[in-house]
C-alpha cells in the first residue's frame, strides 16, 4: 500500500479523510477490520466458485464418456491401483484435517503452532505426490498410456489396424487373434472385431481423463503448497496475530478445496464397476 | 452457374415454401418492432426535446404496462417455437420408402455413392418427386451439407452419422455448400445439385452420355468432376502431358501413355509425379468405379485433345505457379506440411 | 475442537465405507450402475462435511452459503445438459458411434 | 447542462492523474482508475488490429474469386478479427475500462476490494494479448475464433496452441475483474447504498461479473485440453479414439454464448445512464431493467445449445433449447421498451453519448429480433453459418456493444479527463459509423438468406453486389471509428475544462472533482435518494439560474 499512500493525501480544504485511519492490517480502501476480513473470505469463495467450474467441466466430460462407453472404462479402470488411490485420499483428508488445526491456531495467533501444522500439511501434500509418482511409474511400465495402451494386443495387429483401419469390418480374423493375446475380458459373443477395436481405444479416451485430471489437480497441489511455503515464512516472522490472520483461513479454504475435488475424483476414475 | 444478381433464394421443395412461410411470419414482427422503436425514438426526440422552459417529468410504467409488453413478446415467441419446432422435426424424419444417397465430406470435397453403385464428386444428382435420404458421414474435419435451395443443412461430423432428407419438386441446378468451415479450401467444397426428370436420372445412372465426340464428353466429364479445381492450378496440368516424360517422385521417368493416364486416374498413388506427396490428403482421389470404362477413355481423349509434349526427350513439366488464384495451396517444399496428418512435428508450433 | 475431530473421524468412516461399496456389486437399474450412485452419494457427503464444519460455511453469513452453493448448482445444470443430449441422441438417432465403424467404415472404404 | 455558467476554479487539486507522473507511478499503481485508463489504452489497441483483419477481409470479398489475398491468408485474417475483437477488446471493453473506472466511484468507494488483483487482471491481460498477438501475426492461425474440433487439435496449420495459451491467460485477467466487481458491489458500498439505489450500470456490471466467474473457467479448460490434443495429442474430443466433437462445442458454448452477455449486459448498464441525464429523468421501470440484467446473466447460461441445432446435437435438446432462448429474449425487449419510454415526456438532448446510446437502442433491436431467427430450430437450420449469422452477431456486438462503449467514453470523458470532447465531431463521428454500420451488415441478412455461408473465401457470383455494398460500408465504418481517435486525443490539451459534472448528472462519481482524486472522495458520501434524482438537479439549476438572474 505504501506508493498508495503516498499519492492519496486529502485535499487539506475537506478536513477528515475517511482513509485516515492508520491501522497496519486495514489497506486504505477499507474502513474497518471485519469489513476487510469478510471481503477478503467472500473474495476466496468467489474464486473457488471459478475453480468448481474449472474441474467441473472435465468432470461433466468424463461422466459423459462413462454414460457413453461404461465397458471400456470399467475395463481400464481396473488397471488402476485402487489401494494407492485409497491411501492418497486417507492422505489428503488427513492434510485438511491439520489445516482446520492450522486455523485453529491462527485464531490463538499462535505463530509456532501454526508452523507446526502446516508443516504437517505440507508433510502430508508431499506424501500425496509421491505416491502419484510412484503410481504414474507404475502405469507406464504397464503401458497404461492414452494413444500407446495397447491391452497385450500385439504390435503387428496394431500395425495391421493401423494400415487397414477401413478394411476393418471386412477382416475380423485380425482381431479374433487380438481378442486372443489380449487381457480383454470381452464377452465371447461380443467378441467382434469393432469391439475389440472400440474397447481399446475408449479405454484409450479413459487414461486421457485419467491423466489431465490427476495432472490438473496435482497441479493444485504444488500451488497450494509453495501458497503453505509461503504462510511458513511469514508466521516464522510473527506475522499472525489473533486478530489478523485472514490469510491463514483463506488459504485453508483452498486446500479445503483442492481436497473436495479430490474426493470426488477418487470414486469416478478408480472405484468404476 | 452464373446467375444474375437476385433477392431470393431458388424453391426447390415444399420445405423451402414452409421455411419461407415461418421467415415471412418473423420477419413483419421483426420490422414491425424494429420500426415501431424507430418511430417512437424519433418522435419523442423532437416533440420532447430539451428547450429553454421545457422540463421533463418523471413517472413510472403502470404494472400492467410492463405486464403487457412483457406478455405479448413472449406470445408472439412461442408463437415460432411451435411453428419452427414442427417444421425442424419434419426436416428430421425422412419419409418411408426415401432413397438412400452415401455422402462422405473430405477436406475439400463431396464423394457421393449412389445405391445402385453410381459414384460422383461435387455434384449431386437426383430425380424430381422422389425423397432423396442423405446419409453423411466426415473422413476429417466437421464439414456441413448445405443446400439453400432446399433450404436444409447439417453437419457431417467425424465418428458419427449425420441425415437429412429432401424431396425436389422442381427440375433444375441449385448451390451445394458446405457450411462448416472445414479449412484452406472450405470455400472450394462447394458442388451442385443436379435435378432431373426420373428417366434423365435413370440414364445419367446407366451412365450414359448422348452420342457426341469422346473429346466433348471427356471434356464434360473434367469439368464435372472438378478436376480444373486442382489440374488448373497447383496440380499437374493436362496441356502437352500426353506423351512427355513424366519424372516421378521414386526417381523413375515414365512416358505419360494412354496406359500411364488410365493407370492414373484409377490409382492416382500408382505413379507420384516428382515434388508431391503421396499421403497428402490433397492426393487426388482413385476414380475406379466412379468412372465407367467408356468415360475413362473419353477423358483420356480429351487429354489427348490438349496437345502431346512440344518437348520430347527431356522430363517435362513443374507445377504452374498459380499466382493470386483462389485455389492457391500449400506446395511440395513451400515450407508449409500436409494439413492432414498426426505427426507431432508437423504443427508450426 | 471437538467438532473437528468426530468430523475428521466421519471422515475416515466413510471412507471406509466408500470402498466396501466398491467391493460389493449393486447392479445396475436403466443403465445406470448403484456403485455409481452409492459413492456418488457418499462423496457428497464428505465434501459436505468438509465445506461446512472444516470451511465454516456453517458459521458464515447467508452470502457465502450462496456463493459455496451456487457453483454446484451451475456444474449440476452443466452435466445436466450433457446428458440429456446423450441420452436424447440415443433416443433420436441422431447419434451413431456404435453403428459408424461397420458401416461407415465400409462407405469409407468403398471410396 | 447548458443553462448552468460553469466557473472554473484554477486552484491546482490532486487528482489521480498528476497524483504522481513516473512510468513506475503508472506500472504499479492500485488506483483502480489508473488501470482503468491503461486497459483503455491497451483495448484500443487490439481494436484497431482486429479492425485492420476485417478491413482486408471486406476488401477481398468485393470480388466473387477473392483476389486480394490468399484463401489461408483469408482464414487467418477471420481469425485474427474474432480472436482479437472477442477476447481483447469486446469482453474487456466496457467492464476493464468504464467498469473498472465506475464501479468504485458509483458506490462511494475509495477503490476496488482487491486492488493487486485488478493490476494483476490487468498484467495478465496484457500478457496474454502479447502471447496471442504475435501468434496470431507471425505464423497466424487458421481455425476461426471458435477452435472447433477436431479441426483445432489435427488438422489446422499455424499457431494455435500459443494462441490458446494467450486466451487462457487472458481469460483469467477476466475472471479477476469479475470477481473483484462482485465482492466490491457486495461489500465496498457506501452507508445509504441500498441495492436499489445502486445505478443501473451497477446491476449490469454485478450480473457481468457472475457470467465472468461462472462462465470463463470453464472455456479456460476446454481449450486447455484442445492445446493438449494437438501438442501431445491426448484428445479427450479426438474422434479417433471414440471421443466426441460435438461435446467440445457443447462446452465451448457454454461459456461463449454467455460471452456475448459479458459484452452487451455493460453496454446496457452503459445506455441506462446515458438515456437518465439526456433525458432528465428516471429511468422508468428501474426495478425491471435491473432484474432483467440478473435475468439475462442467469438465462443466459441455458441457452448455449442454440448454437448448435443442426452440429449434431439431438432434437430434443435443441427444443428445449430453443425454449430458453425466447425466454432470454423477453428480459431485453423489457430493457429496450423501458427505455424508449423513459425519452416520453422527457427533456431530450442529442448530445453524442445519446446519440450513441439512441444508436444501441435501434440497432439492438434490430439484432435482437433476428436473433429470434436463428433460436426457431425451423429457420435455423436454413440460416445456421451463413452470413445471417455474422450480420445479427455484428448488430448486437458492434450495433450495441460497440456504440454503448463510444457512448460511455463520451459520457465520461470529462470525468476521466477534466476535458470536454468536441461536441460537433462526436455527434459527426457518431452519425458516420452509424451510416456505415447499417451499410455494412444490413445487406450481410439478405447474403445468409439466399444461403451463402460463412468463412467463404470466395463465393459464386450472383452474391458479389451486396458484398460489394457490405465492403463500401466497411470502408465508412472504418473512418468513423478513427475520427474519436484523433478528436478525443486532441480533446487531451485543447478541450474545454470539463469542471465536475458537466452534464449535471446524477450519481456518486459525478459528486467527486474531475479528474477524480486518487482516493475519489474528500469524504465517504452518503447516500439519501434513489439514483436518477433528475428532477432535484433541474429544479436546483433552475433556483440558480433564478438567483443569479437577480
Amino acid at each position: 500500500m505504501s506508493d498508495a499512500h503516498s499519492i492519496t493525501a486529502p485535499p487539506a480544504a475537506h478536513g477528515d479523510s475517511a482513509h485516515a485511519h492508520h491501522d497496519p492490517d486495514v489497506p486504505h480502501q477499507f474502513d474497518d477490520l471485519d469489513q476487510k476480513n469478510l471481503t477478503d473470505t467472500l473474495g476466496m469463495w468467489t474464486f473457488l466458485a471459478t475453480e468448481v467450474l474449472f474441474f467441473g467441466a472435465i468432470f461433466a466430460a468424463l461422466m459423459l464418456y462413462r454414460s457413453m462407453y461404461t465397458e471400456a472404462f470399467v475395463e481400464a479402470s481396473k488397471h488402476l491401483v485402487v489401494g494407492i488411490g485409497l491411501f492418497n485420499t486417507f492422505v489428503l483428508l488427513a492434510s485438511s484435517y491439520t489445516v482446520v488445526l492450522t486455523v485453529h491456531a491462527a485464531k490463538k495467533g499462535d505463530n509456532k503452532q501454526i508452523m507446526v501444522w502446516l508443516a504437517a500439511t505440507s508433510l502430508l501434500g508431499l506424501t500425496f505426490l509421491g505416491m502419484k509418482v510412484v503410481e504414474y511409474h507404475k502405469d507406464f511400465q504397464e503401458n497404461l498410456v492414452p494413444h500407446t495402451a495397447d491391452f497385450g494386443i500385439s504390435a503387428e495387429v496394431q500395425k495391421d489396424f493401423d494400415n487397414e483401419r477401413d478394411l476393418l469390418p471386412t477382416h475380423p480374423e485380425l482381431w479374433q487373434q487380438a481378442l486372443a493375446a489380449s487381457k480383454w475380458k470381452v464377452p465371447t459373443d461380443r467378441a467382434h472385431a469393432g469391439d475389440a477395436k472400440l474397447l481399446m481405444q475408449h479405454a484409450q479416451l479413459f487414461y486421457v481423463f485419467y491423466y489431465t485430471m490427476t495432472l490438473i489437480h496435482a497441479l493444485h497441489m504444488v500451488i497450494g503448497l509453495g501458497i503453505f511455503a509461503f504462510l511458513m515464512y511469514r508466521a516464522s516472522r510473527g506475522a499472525y496475530t489473533a486478530r489478523a490472520h485472514a490469510q491463514i483461513e483463506i488459504c485453508g479454504l483452498y486446500w479445503h478445496f483442492v481436497d473436495i475435488v479430490w474426493i470426488f475424483l477418487f470414486p469416478l476414475l478408480y472405484l468404476i464397476r | 452457374m452464373d446467375k444474375s444478381f437476385e433477392l431470393f433464394p431458388p424453391h426447390a421443395s415444399a420445405m423451402s415454401w414452409s421455411v419461407d412461410w415461418l421467415l415471412l411470419y418473423m420477419t413483419v414482427i421483426t420490422v414491425f418492432f424494429t420500426v415501431l422503436i424507430f418511430l417512437a425514438i424519433v418522435y419523442c426526440g423532437l416533440k420532447y426535446r430539451a428547450r429553454p422552459g421545457h422540463l421533463a417529468v418523471d413517472f413510472h410504467a403502470p404494472m400492467s404496462l410492463e405486464i403487457i409488453w412483457s406478455v405479448i413478446p413472449l406470445l408472439m415467441c412461442l408463437v415460432m417455437f411451435w411453428w419452427g419446432t414442427r417444421l425442424f422435426i419434419s426436416a428430421n424424419r425422412p419419409p418411408a420408402g426415401a432413397m438412400k444417397v452415401y455422402v462422405i465430406g473430405k477436406q475439400w470435397m463431396w464423394k457421393i455413392q449412389h445405391p445402385e453403385g453410381r459414384k460422383e464428386i461435387n455434384m449431386l444428382h437426383v430425380p424430381v418427386g422422389r425423397p432423396v435420404w442423405l446419409i453423411m458421414a466426415s473422413q476429417d474435419v466437421i464439414h456441413d451439407f448445405g443446400l439453400p435451395a432446399f433450404r436444409i443443412k447439417r453437419d457431417v461430423i467425424p465418428g458419427q452419422f449425420s441425415e437429412e432428407w429432401f424431396t425436389a419438386d422442381h427440375v433444375g441446378e441449385y448451390h451445394l455448400f458446405c457450411d462448416q468451415y472445414c479449412g484452406a479450401q472450405h470455400a472450394e467444397m462447394i458442388g451442385t445439385v443436379v435435378v432431373m426428370e426420373e428417366k434423365d436420372y435413370e440414364r445419367w445412372l446407366a451412365g450414359s452420355v448422348g452420342d457426341e465426340p469422346m473429346r466433348q464428353s471427356g471434356e464434360k466429364l473434367f469439368t464435372e468432376y472438378n478436376c480444373l479445381s486442382c489440374h488448373g492450378s497447383w496440380a499437374p496440368t493436362m496441356a502437352g502431358l500426353y506423351m512427355s516424360h513424366v519424372k516421378l517422385s521414386d526417381g523413375r521417368t515414365v512416358l505419360a501413355d494412354d496406359a500411364y493416364l488410365r493407370r492414373s486416374i484409377l490409382d492416382p498413388g500408382a505413379d507420384i509425379v516428382d515434388g508431391y506427396q503421396a499421403n497428402s490428403t490433397v492426393l487426388m482421389p482413385t476414380f475406379r468405379g466412379t468412372l465407367t470404362e467408356e468415360q475413362i477413355d473419353q477423358i483420356i481423349e480429351y487429354i489427348k485433345s490438349l496437345g502431346a509434349a512440344a518437348n520430347f526427350g527431356q522430363p517435362s513439366y513443374q507445377p504452374v505457379p498459380s499466382g493470386g488464384s483462389n485455389t492457391e495451396m500449400r506446395k511440395p517444399g513451400a515450407g508449409n506440411a500436409p494439413p492432414i496428418t498426426r505427426d507431432p512435428n508437423q504443427t508450426v508450433e | 475442537m471437538a467438532t473437528y475431530n468426530v468430523v475428521f473421524i466421519l471422515l475416515m468412516v466413510l471412507l471406509i465405507l466408500t470402498y466396501y461399496a466398491y467391493t460389493i456389486d449393486l447392479g445396475n437399474a436403466y443403465g445406470i450402475s448403484w456403485n455409481l450412485v452409492v459413492a456418488l452419494i457418499i462423496a457428497v457427503i464428505k465434501a459436505a462435511m468438509v465445506l461446512m464444519i472444516f470451511m465454516h460455511v456453517r458459521l458464515n453469513p447467508k452470502i457465502v452459503w450462496v456463493f459455496a452453493l451456487s457453483s454446484f448448482l451451475w456444474l449440476i445444470l452443466m452435466i445436466a445438459g450433457f446428458e440429456n443430449d446423450h441420452v436424447a441422441r440415443g433416443l433420436d438417432g441422431t447419434y451413431a458411434h456404435d453403428t459408424f465403424t461397420s458401416e461407415a467404415a465400409a462407405m469409407v472404404q468403398a471410396q | 447542462m447548458a443553462s448552468i455558467p460553469y466557473i472554473p476554479s484554477y486552484t491546482r487539486r490532486e487528482t489521480y492523474l498528476n497524483a504522481a507522473y513516473s512510468i513506475k507511478s503508472w506500472l504499479l499503481t492500485k488506483d483502480h482508475k489508473r488501470i482503468a485508463v491503461l486497459y483503455i489504452l491497451s483495448i484500443t489497441f487490439f481494436f484497431f488490429i482486429g479492425g485492420a483483419a476485417a478491413v482486408m477481409m471486406r476488401l477481398n470479398l468485393m470480388t466473387p474469386k477473392g483476389d486480394l489475398v490468399l484463401a489461408e491468408t483469408y482464414n487467418k485474417l477471420f481469425t485474427t478479427h474474432g480472436v482479437m475483437m472477442v477476447f481483447f477488446f469486446l469482453l474487456p471493453s466496457i467492464p476493464a475500462t468504464l467498469g473498472n473506472f465506475l464501479v468504485p466511484l458509483m458506490i462511494g468507494a475509495r477503490d476496488l476490494a482487491f486492488p493487486r488483483v485488478n493490476l494483476l487482471s490487468w498484467y495478465l491481460y496484457v500478457i496474454g494479448g502479447a502471447i496471442a498477438g504475435s501468434a496470431l501475426i507471425a505464423g497466424g492461425v487458421d481455425t476461426g475464433w471458435t477452435f472447433y474440433e477436431p479441426y483445432s487439435s489435427t488438422y489446422a496449420n499455424g499457431w494455435v496452441a500459443t494462441t490458446i495459451v494467450g486466451i487462457f491467460i487472458a481469460g483469467f485477467s477476466s475472471i479477476t475483474t469479475g470477481l473483484n466487481f462482485i465482492v466490491t458491489i457486495h461489500k465496498m458500498r457506501a452507508p445509504g447504498m441500498t441495492w436499489f439505489r445502486m445505478p443501473l450500470f451497477l446491476w449490469a456490471h454485478y450480473a457481468t461479473g457472475l457470467i465472468m466467474i461462472l462462465g470463463t473457467p470453464v472455456v479456460a479448460l476446454t481449450l486447455s485440453l484442445v492445446m493438449l490434443e494437438r501438442i501431445f495429442h491426448i484428445g479427450v474430443f479426438d474422434p479417433s479414439i471414440g471421443g466426441d466433437p460435438v461435446l467440445f462445442q457443447h462446452m465451448f458454448w457454454f461459456y461463449s454464448h454467455p460471452a456475448v452477455y459479458i459484452m452487451i449486459l455493460p453496454s446496457m448498464g452503459v445506455v441506462s445512464e446515458i438515456i437518465a441525464c439526456f433525458t432528465r429523468k428516471q429511468i422508468v421501470g428501474y426495478h425491471f431493467v435491473a432484474f432483467s440484467s440478473v435475468a439475462i446473466a442467469v438465462l443466459g447460461f441455458l441457452v448455449w445449445g442454440h448454437h448448435m441445432f443442426v452440429a449434431g446435437q439431438s432434437i430434443y435438446e435443441g427444443m428445449i433449447f430453443s425454449l430458453i432462448s425466447y425466454l432470454v429474449a423477453i428480459p431485453s425487449a423489457i430493457k429496450v421498451f423501458n427505455w424508449t419510454a423513459t425519452m416520453y415526456k422527457g427533456a431530450v438532448d442529442l448530445r453524442t453519448p445519446m446519440l450513441y446510446a439512441l444508436g444501441f437502442i435501434g440497432l439492438f433491436t434490430l439484432g435482437g429480433l433476428t436473433g429470434l431467427f436463428l433460436a426457431t430450430l425451423g429457420t435455423d437450420m436454413h440460416l445456421h453459418d451463413t452470413y445471417f449469422v455474422i450480420a445479427h452477431f455484428h448488430y448486437v456486438m458492434v450495433g450495441g456493444a460497440v456504440m454503448g462503449y463510444m457512448g460511455g467514453i463520451h459520457f465520461w470523458w470529462p470525468k476521466i479527463t477534466g476535458r470536454m470532447y468536441p461536441e460537433w465531431w462526436g455527434r459527426f463521428a457518431a452519425l458516420v459509423i452509424f451510416v456505415g454500420f447499417n451499410l455494412t451488415f444490413f445487406p450481410q441478412f439478405f447474403l445468409g438468406y439466399l444461403g451463402l455461408p460463412r468463412r467463404y473465401h470466395a463465393y459464386p457470383p450472383e452474391f458479389q453486389v451486396l458484398n460489394v455494398m457490405s465492403t463500401a460500408g466497411a470502408s465508412i465504418m472504418g473512418v468513423g471509428y478513427i475520427l474519436p481517435l484523433f478528436y478525443l486525443i486532441w480533446s487531451l490539451k485543447w478541450g474545454a475544462i470539463a469542471g465536475d459534472n458537466p452534464w449535471n448528472a446524477a450519481g456518486l462519481e459525478w459528486t467527486t472533482t474531475s479528474p477524480p482524486p486518487p482516493d475519489n472522495f474528500a469524504k465517504v458520501p452518503i447516500v439519501t435518494e434513489e439514483p436518477y434524482y433528475y428532477r432535484r438537479l433541474d429544479a436546483e439549476a433552475a433556483a440558480h439560474a433564478a438567483a443569479a438572474a437577480k
